[in-house]
């Protein structure tokens, strides 16, 4: 295919496109002046933040657009049909585009579970598209489906194509919708944050199904994200938008190592890279572009411990048969054992369904563990009554992943804020609002949005309210359960040196839950790595990142992709085991977990973890 | 010709849930039932017996009733059949008689075997009734639609206990009648075909019965009258107007008779205040504060404007009446006149009686307690006019109504739980109607004796619904069932009649006819309000319509 | 390649959050501007607004009484039947004609209106506070959640009739003696309605609350020590609103219709109390001659309930603070 | 699924029986005399009698226990006695003759077994409850997904405005507004098809014309009960398919290149379908429950219009026993729409 298309001439030409939105408050342009152009077998990363239009663009090269309330009010699309024809697809009708879309374009969506419909099979959805196009008949669209499954290395293909998307992973979920796009052989490939939703390793091993993919098929990729450490293993090209305009274009060298524009400067600025705190013992804020005044001063904390946790088990009972008496467990966690001291954060990281969440929320007894002690500064939360817990609530708060989930939709923030001081009638009458007002100070927001509904705000913004709902009561522990996953790099940064300065200045204690082990080099003092509901290696950061000794936590090193063009890491480099099931009979036995202490503080799990 | 005429479809907005009538009672069944099972003797349209299965009936005349009253002796016809072709036999008619008197059976028309000591049997053609005394009126077995004769065959094993076990024979019982059952759907339909062994060969016209029950008594008005897909609709209890506009329709003619049913109004003679004690309330040991006030009910009565109430409610099937025995002629009495109304006098009367407004709340008090009414019905829409313009009446003279109005099965069951039974009469008046069967009213007239009040003691049941007691009464129905010459009997009935009316036991206010209508190209109608609607269904026909 | 743009923003704006441009307002006037702006909801507030105020001041404007009879003057039509038929019985006295006791239509219209509404709008709260309560409890308590909705399967196959009769017996009286005749009734008529109907809105919302309880913010509220109650009642049921409101214009509708046929059967209000409900099914079987009679009550009715409807759809966009702000 | 469909039906028993026994109190409580419809003529010492005949004097509990009996244990065999002898379906089967003669469940009114009306009833109510349930789907459907896809177009506006009038007005009132114009007015007009106004249960479709009048006569109950069913479920199918239409994989169906129909008709709907479905499902107890009002107007005798002659004749076996053939619908389709909901949603799996 590399060879009869001519590389000079490019494949799609976006020509000053604008794009917009008729609501009930008049025009929203979503992008308001964009130009690029992808040429055949190349890789063009488009890079921005949240709402800088980058969906908007792709959604408009598919004349999706049109069923978002959209219209194309200037601009052209030209793509390059096969047949050598170009035609402006802003121009062409729905009809023809039909013919276009999922055939010479394929397009692969953000959320792997959402972008797959639950009621039909795998088969039946990777099929369709090719009995539309190509004219197969079923028997030859399953063969062909067959062979795209096995194109994108899927265990067991034959079952796959029974089975209905909630039988799959995430991460074959993305692989199946990856399979869907491809399997029509398009010229051009557009993947809206197809990695964004999926775990560290899964997400190294679709960068690198999709690298091989476009390298045998030479279909040209536009690839959208927002994660810089991406673009830098993805991208040939790299077109960087602000607020639905694009700001710079060059190559993927050239704005990794001389970004021009400003904003690229304090995007770049913003992406914590693995490696950047080795040689350093403790956390610090990261330096970001605008703030260069504040000086950077390391966390120290104490030494004195806030948070004893000793054997902590928790499991789900997993009910069934006619009596619906318990038939097995989910083992969440299992064994946990950790301390965290004042002032100091402990991270805990691994692969979604290790058991992080479930191990925070154990502390908090907001689920209820199994067996374990949990000492909080002198408090057994273990025996606590129900009466007593919530008072004990109020020396450990927690921030959720999902900024917009975990704010009701309905309260004004104000009074979000301060529910926890009504909870607890800690102030009363025109103080709350006072109390209120510092908080928003203390998170950086502007006090005039008290009054504001949740869906008004960014995800940083939200973010923030929600760390200032859990300062409101003046914890000493905060559980922060992948608080910044969810939001922009920029404000990832900015969150995180919240985070970091509250820390220093309140003595605050994180238990810090992450799956971005860039993130959690650059917050914490010590972090334990969990695999299958134990931690496999604990220990001081610099210890476990300079160190890496269970072989878990190097594969979870290695798959980290690293925000800088020049150490691409290749498919060959990627090995990993399929997580096993946390599930077990009721008498299944557990080994109590047993660690090797390799250097001061720094534990290695012997039992074995199934890794 | 028999079968030549095809189809007639009937339609009752009740629909026959039983086509044996000694275990319902109710007159959807009992007519249902009459197409099929015959008595021995009925009643015509003029309320004279006539014979039906017998040569002719029996009297002290021709000595077919012995001269001491005590025995009736009955000859049945020759040659008549059971429609399985079975002879008819006077061993079915003792059986008939064994099967409502059986003390398990909950026989419902165990009224008319009173006083009877035996049936006999002497030949199979004979059948001789025996009183325990001396009976006036003989005519109560085995005459009129409620008393038909079973067949001793069918029924052999549906005595007593059993006889709700006999789904089979209640649904198809076999008869003398013009038609037989085909298919008995409960509460639904009947369809029925010609009997072929019936005793006149060229009856019944028609070949195919359908017998539609259900729905209401507009729909089935508007089935005869204006779409044309009934023949017949039996009881149309509908305002005039909606006749009339029915009638416009032009496709039947709506036909009237009058029996003995008055719709009146009770006059509680006890007190049925709420804050009595459960058990003394509406009971002989409180008198009704006011309503044995004559001046009070006399003015009540005055206040009503009856021609009216029989233009807006009943039109052609209701006349004006002060009587509560309107019928038959004999018995109705002539002395009392209440047909046009007059509010001035009512009016004057009460202030006569010192009965005045001294509060000035426009409702007159008697000895402090004010003439406060609550009037209580069934639900009926004709029945809710009614009440209304009582109360508008009412109130023009100085007394106030409160309305109320309960589901009739609740207010004419006897359920003694219930406090809205109209037996309870837990209110000052009520508005029903009631009648009495065959042409003697000895029995109804009963109806005003002092221990047939209904009381705790005999668990709210009883017929004296107002609770009328006056010795004199008593005394004069007593002469009454002692008397045998009918125009002495009819004289003590008429007295009865004024008595209870003038002494405030109740208001009569309509003589209510029945009104059914028939599709014009029916013929052979002949309204009978004595006996079964159907009693002559065999002389239906088609006609040219 | 890189041209740099013009108005290239400073690094320090480049990372800062936009502000919302609006400047915050008061809660209720924005809910207020937003139902506004709905069509639907202003034509069914408008209405509503209108027949509230008919039947509520419409006796003293009209002062006919609607009892009154008037038998010389019994079946007239409406006044606009002159229009097409110079004949029709008509007066000016009698707007919308009277029926065949004399009793004036209009008088009864306003009369009926002030019961079929109260009854309508009661029952329809009670029976929605009864759903919500139910649903919510079971929703939130797991282990209640059985044994309710097994009531729930109860009241379904309860037949109401039965349970009016009973209810009457049982509680006329009392409420007679403490309310009057027509009082003690309309609060039996409310309750039996109620109870009879409150279980689709107590499915609904329980199928809800199942769902957001799963959601980040619930647990959140329960981290920050909210009392189940308070988090039932700030977070689950604003959250559950709209089926509530779909339930109450459907409940207002079944209400007042159920509340008809009751009259119907004869065991609703005294029997010459109006409500629309009885004056169209009084009508029916003059349908032909006076179609006025069931017209009027019935495009009562209608109105209302449709009023309510976009009413409801109207405010349900209102409240919810995502759709208000787009 | 199995196991937890025999659980669910299982744990049924106690809630059924449970339903019956108050169910059955409240009928005792409730006023009223199998006695009513008996003239007043009858004297009062004769009801008494007619009423022990009926066992009504009998205390609750006996009643109660009684009719348990009759109903659990009786009415089964003879129903197992009539599938092995005259069903068509297990007619085959070797006559099981499990029924000895044992007291049945008697009405009152008619002193025969209740299941026997039931059975007879059937039939009509099916076909008219059941037609207009089953138009009343066809129509909805289509309406709910064509307003949601054009949503706040003039159709849709249309579409909400006469549901909701189809809603609003009650039965007893354009029931005999369709009997006036169809089949009274219409006599005399030539543009407007003449339809009976009385249902005849006696009819048998046998051949084409026959076949004919049996659609004749449906029509009217048929189009007054599906304009109210029609309402309400269009609303749910209208508020379903808005939901699915906005959900991601509609987005990923049309970036395939299927066009509309097949992304609305078949993606959209299959998920629009789920919760629409069970809603349907609910909703079939009260097929059978009948339509008592409808049924009354255009006299179909069917189911409601025995339970509402029964109610007035305090026929108490009677009516005991239809509400509880209809507490077993419920809790039976309650069931069936958690199945169902399991069947059309492979993501929920019970267990
Ligand atoms: N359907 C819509 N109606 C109105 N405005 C819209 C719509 N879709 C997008 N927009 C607006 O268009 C702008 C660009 O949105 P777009 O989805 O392209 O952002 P994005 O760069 O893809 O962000 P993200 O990283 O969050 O996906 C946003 O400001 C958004 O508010
Ligand atoms: N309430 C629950 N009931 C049953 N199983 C549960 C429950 N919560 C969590 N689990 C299971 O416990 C395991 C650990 O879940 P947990 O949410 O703690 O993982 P995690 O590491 O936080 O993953 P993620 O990164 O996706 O949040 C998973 O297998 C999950 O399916
Ligand atoms: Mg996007
Ligand atoms: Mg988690």
């Amino acid at each position: 295919m590399l060879d009869t298309t001519d590389t000079t001439t490019p494949i799609a030409r976006i020509e000053k496109l604008r794009v917009e939105f008729e609501t009930k408050d008049g025009t929203v342009v979503g992008v308001e002046d964009v130009s690029f152009d992808i040429a055949p077998g190349e890789t063009v990363c488009v890079v921005g933040e949240s709402g800088s239009g980058k969906s908007v663009s792709s959604l408009s090269l598919m004349r999706l657009i049109d069923y978002g309330g959209g219209d194309i009010a200037n601009g052209r699309l030209l793509f390059d049909r096969k047949d050598g024809g170009e035609v402006d697809l802003a121009k062409t009708d729905q009809s023809l585009m039909r013919t276009i879309r999922g055939n010479e374009i394929g397009m692969i969506f953000q959320e792997p579970m959402t972008a797959l419909n639950p009621v039909f099979t795998v088969g039946r959805q990777l099929t369709e598209g090719l009995r539309v196009h190509r004219g197969m008949t079923k028997a030859q669209a399953e063969e062909r489906a067959l062979e795209l499954l096995r194109e994108v290395r899927i265990p067991e293909p034959e079952r796959r194509l029974a089975q209905y998307p909630h039988e799959l992973s995430g991460g074959m979920r993305q692989r199946v919708v990856i399979a869907m796009a491809m399997a029509c052989k398009p010229r051009l490939l557009i993947a809206d944050e197809p990695t964004t939703a999926l775990d560290v390793t899964i997400q190294a091993e679709i960068l690198a199904l999709m690298d091989r993919l476009k390298r045998e098929t030479g279909t040209a990729v536009m690839f959208i994200t927002h994660d810089m450490a991406v673009v830098a293993q993805m991208a040939d090209r790299v077109v960087v938008m602000f607020r639905g305009n694009k700001v710079e274009e060059g190559s993927v060298e050239e704005i990794f190592e001389n970004p021009k524009h400003p904003y690229t400067q304090a995007l770049l600025a913003a992406v914590p890279k693995l490696g950047e705190m080795t040689g350093k013992d403790l956390p610090e804020p990261m330096k970001l572009l605008g703030h260069e005044d504040q000086p950077i001063v390391p966390i120290t904390g104490s030494d004195e411990v806030l948070l004893t946790v000793e054997g902590l088990t928790t499991r789900f009972p997993v009910k069934g048969g006619f009596f619906r008496r318990t038939v097995a467990n989910v083992h969440a966690v299992e064994d946990v054992s950790f301390k965290i001291n004042k002032g100091q954060t402990l991270s805990l990281v691994g692969e979604s369904g290790c058991g992080k969440s479930s191990a925070g929320r154990s502390i908090l007894r907001l689920v209820e563990p199994l067996k374990g002690k949990i000492d909080l500064d002198g408090t057994d939360v273990m025996a606590l009554s129900p009466a007593k817990l919530r008072e004990a609530r109020r020396e450990m708060q927690m921030i959720f992943q999902d900024p917009f989930a975990s704010l009701n939709p309905q309260i004004q923030l104000a009074d979000q804020v301060a529910e926890p001081i009504h909870n607890y009638g800690t102030h009363s009458g025109s103080d709350v609002m006072d109390v209120v007002g510092n908080l928003f100070d203390r998170v950086e927001l502007p006090r005039s949005f008290m009054r504001r509904f949740p869906h008004e705000l960014s995800g940083g913004q939200r973010q923030r309210i929600a760390i200032a709902r859990a300062l409101a009561l003046n914890p000493k522990l905060i559980v922060a359960d992948e608080a910044v996953s969810a939001l922009d790099v920029s404000v990832q940064a900015q969150v995180i040196n919240l985070m970091m300065e509250l820390q220093a200045e309140l003595g605050l204690s994180y238990l810090f839950i992450s799956h971005d082990m860039a993130v959690v080099e650059r917050v914490s003092h010590n972090v334990g790595v969990m695999y299958l509901g134990r931690i496999v290696e604990l220990g001081p950061r610099r210890a476990v990142f300079e160190d890496p000794r269970h072989p878990y936590t190097r594969a979870l090193m290695k798959a980290v992709p690293i925000a800088d063009p020049r150490r691409r890491k290749s498919e060959k480099d990627l090995n990993f085991k399929p997580i096993p099931s946390p599930i077990h009979p009721l008498d299944y036995k557990v080994e109590p977990s047993q660690y090797d202490e390799v250097s001061p503080g720094h534990f290695v799990l012997t039992t074995d973890s199934g890794y | 010709e028999r079968g030549s005429d095809g189809e007639v479809k009937i339609i009752y907005w009740q629909a026959p849930s039983i086509l044996n009538p000694f275990l319902s009672g109710g007159t959807k069944d009992v007519e249902s039932a009459s197409m099929i099972i015959e008595p021995l003797a009925r009643y015509n349209e003029k309320g004279e017996l006539v014979p039906w299965l017998v040569d002719e009936v029996p009297t002290v005349g021709n000595g077919g009733v012995s001269a001491d009253l005590t025995t009736i002796t009955w000859k049945i016809s020759s040659g008549i059949k059971w429609s399985d072709g079975s002879d008819f036999t006077s061993a079915d008619v003792k059986f008939t008689y064994d099967y409502c008197t059986h003390p398990e059976g909950g026989c419902a028309q165990l009224t008319k075997f009173e006083n009877v000591e035996s049936v006999d049997t002497p030949d199979a053609n004979t059948v001789v009734v025996k009183f325990a005394g001396p009976t006036p009126n003989p005519y109560g077995p085995f005459v009129g639609g409620e008393s038909p004769i079973l067949q001793a065959a069918q029924f052999a094993n549906c005595l007593g206990a059993a006889a709700s076990t006999c789904t089979e024979q209640n649904f198809n019982p076999i008869g003398t009648g013009p038609f037989v059952v085909d298919e008995f759907k409960p509460n639904d339909v009947i369809t029925m075909s010609a009997n072929p062994n019936y005793r006149d060969p060229a009856k019944p016209a028609f070949a195919k019965v359908t017998f539609k029950g259900g729905g209401s008594a507009a729909a089935s008005g508007t089935a005869v009258m204006e779409t044309g897909e009934f023949d017949y609709a039996w009881n149309l209890q509908l305002a005039p107007d909606v006749i009339a506009k029915m009638q416009e329709g032009g496709k039947g003619t709506p036909v009237a008779g009058f029996g003995p049913l008055v719709e009146r109004i009770m006059l509680n003679q006890t007190n049925p205040d709420p804050n009595l004690p459960e058990g003394e309330r509406s009971t002989a040991m409180h008198p009704h504060p006011f309503l044995q006030e004559p001046a009070v009910y006399k003015a009540m009565s005055m206040a009503i404007d009856r021609p009216l109430l029989v233009e807006i409610g009943y039109g052609q099937a209701g006349k004006v009446s002060c009587n509560w025995v309107p019928a038959p002629a004999a018995f109705a009495s002539e002395k009392l006149s209440c047909d046009t109304q007059d509010i001035e006098g009512a009016k004057a009367m009460l202030d006569a009686a010192g009965i005045v407004d001294s509060d000035g709340d426009g409702v007159r008090e008697h000895n402090g307690v004010p003439l406060s009414i609550l009037y209580q019905t069934s639900t009926n829409a004709v029945r809710q006019d009614f009440q209304a313009l009582i109360k508008d009446w009412w109130s023009q003279i100085g007394i106030e109504t409160e309305l109320r109005n309960i589901e009739a099965s609740v207010f004419f069951g006897g359920d003694a739980g219930s406090p809205d039974t109209f037996q309870k009469f837990y209110a000052d008046v009520e508005m029903y109607a009631n009648t009495f069967n065959g042409t003697d009213p000895q029995a109804y007239l009963g109806n005003g004796l002092c221990d047939k009040a209904p009381r705790p003691d005999t668990q709210w049941q009883g017929e004296n619904i107002s609770r009328f007691c006056m010795p004199e009464f008593d005394a004069l129905h007593a002469e009454l069932t002692k008397t045998a010459d009918m125009a002495e009997r009819a004289r003590i009935g008429r007295e009865l009649n004024d008595m209870m009316v003038e002494n405030g036991g109740m208001i009569p206010l309509v003589h209510r006819g029945r009104l059914s209508a028939h599709a014009n190209s029916l013929g052979g109608v002949v309204l009978n309000v004595w006996d079964s609607e159907l009693w002559n269904v065999a002389d239906w026909h088609r006609i040219d319509g | 390649m890189t041209e740099p743009v013009a108005s290239s923003p400073a690094p320090i704006e480049a990372l800062k959050d936009i502000e919302p441009s609006k400047p915050p307002r008061s809660q209720w006037k924005d809910v207020w501007d937003q139902l506004r702006k709905h069509k639907g909801a202003v034509f069914g507030m408008g209405f509503l607004v209108f027949i509230t105020l008919a039947v509520l001041i419409g006796p003293y404007i009209y002062t006919v009484d609607p009892q009154k009879l008037d038998i010389r003057n019994k079946d007239f039509r409406p006044i606009y039947t002159a229009i097409w038929d110079g004949d029709s019985k008509v007066g000016w006295n009698k707007p919308l004609g009277s029926d065949q006791l004399g009793r004036d239509n209009l008088a009864q219209l306003i009369a009926g209106g002030r019961a079929s509404m109260a009854v309508g709008w009661a029952a329809m709260l009670l029976s929605l506070v009864i759903g919500t309560f139910i649903g919510v409890v079971a929703g939130y308590f797991k282990r209640l959640d059985g044994p309710l909705m097994r009531l729930t399967d109860l009241f379904l196959s309860l037949p109401i009739l039965p349970l009016l009769l009973v209810a009457v017996t049982l509680f006329r009286q009392p409420l007679r003696a403490n309310f009057g005749p027509e009082g003690g009734m309309f609060i039996l008529i409310v309750t039996i309605i109620a109870i009879t109907s409150w279980m689709p809105t107590a499915r609904i919302v329980r199928g809800d609350v199942l769902a957001i309880k799963e959601r980040e913010f619930v647990l959140a509220a329960r981290s920050i020590g909210t009392t189940p109650g308070r988090i039932i009642g700030r977070h689950l049921l604003p959250n559950v609103l709209s089926p509530i409101m779909v339930s109450a214009a459907l409940g207002l509708a079944t209400a007042i219709i159920t509340e008809s046929a009751l009259s119907f059967l004869g065991v609703g209000f005294p029997s010459d109390f109006p409500t629309w409900g009885k004056m169209l099914a009084d009508a029916v079987v003059r349908m032909e001659e006076f179609p006025e009679r069931v017209l009027l009550p019935g495009i009562a009715i209608s109105l209302t309930v449709l009023s309510v409807n976009y009413l409801g759809d109207g405010l349900r966009d209102a409240l919810d603070p995502r759709i208000r702000g787009r | 699924m199995l196991s937890f469909a025999t659980r669910r039906l299982v744990l049924s028993v106690p809630t059924l029986l449970f339903i019956s026994f108050v169910i059955f109190m409240l009928l005792q409580l409730a006023p009223g005399d199998p006695m009513a419809q008996v003239p007043l003529t009858v004297p009062a010492e004769v009801k008494q009698k007619m009423r022990e005949a009926l066992g009504v004097g009998e205390p609750a509990l006996v009643q109660y226990w009684k009719w348990l009996v009759q109903m659990a244990w009786i009415e089964p065999k003879v129903f197992i006695d009539w599938l092995t002898r005259d069903s068509w379906l297990l007619g085959w089967l070797p006559d099981t003759a499990l029924y000895q003669g044992e007291l049945r469940v008697i009405s009152w009114q008619t002193r025969s077994p209740v299941m026997d009306i039931v059975i007879q009833r059937i039939p009509q109510t099916l076909w008219v409850v059941g037609v207009a349930y089953v138009v009343a789907i066809l129509i909805a459907l289509p309406i709910g997904i064509y307003s949601a896809y054009k949503q706040y177009s003039v159709f849709d506006q249309a579409g909400t405005f006469v549901t909701m009038i189809g809603f609003s007005v009650p039965p007893f009132f354009t029931g005999p507004l369709l009997i006036v114009i169809f089949a009274v007015i219409a006599q005399d007009t030539w543009w407007l098809p003449v339809l009976p106004s009385i249902y005849d249960t006696t009819h048998e479709v046998t051949n084409w014309s026959s076949f004919k009048y049996q659609l004749q006569q449906m029509v009217l109950p048929v189009m007054v009960l599906a304009l109210q069913i029609t309402a309400q479920l269009s609303r749910y199918m209208r508020a379903s398919t808005l939901d699915n239409l906005n959900q991601d994989y509609v987005r990923t169906a049309r970036a395939k290149g299927l066009s509309e129909k097949i992304v609305v008709l078949s993606h959209v709907v299959r998920n629009s379908m789920i919760p629409v479905v069970t809603v349907i499902a609910l909703g079939i107890p009260s097929i059978f429950g009948g339509a008592i009002i409808t049924e009354n107007v255009f006299k179909v005798n069917g189911i409601g219009q025995l339970l509402i002659t029964a109610l007035f004749a305090n026929d108490l076996p009677m009516v005991m026993t239809l509400t509880f053939i209809f507490a077993v619908l419920i809790v039976l389709f309650n069931l069936i729409a958690d199945i169902l909901y399991g069947v059309l949603d492979p993501r929920i799996r019970y267990d």
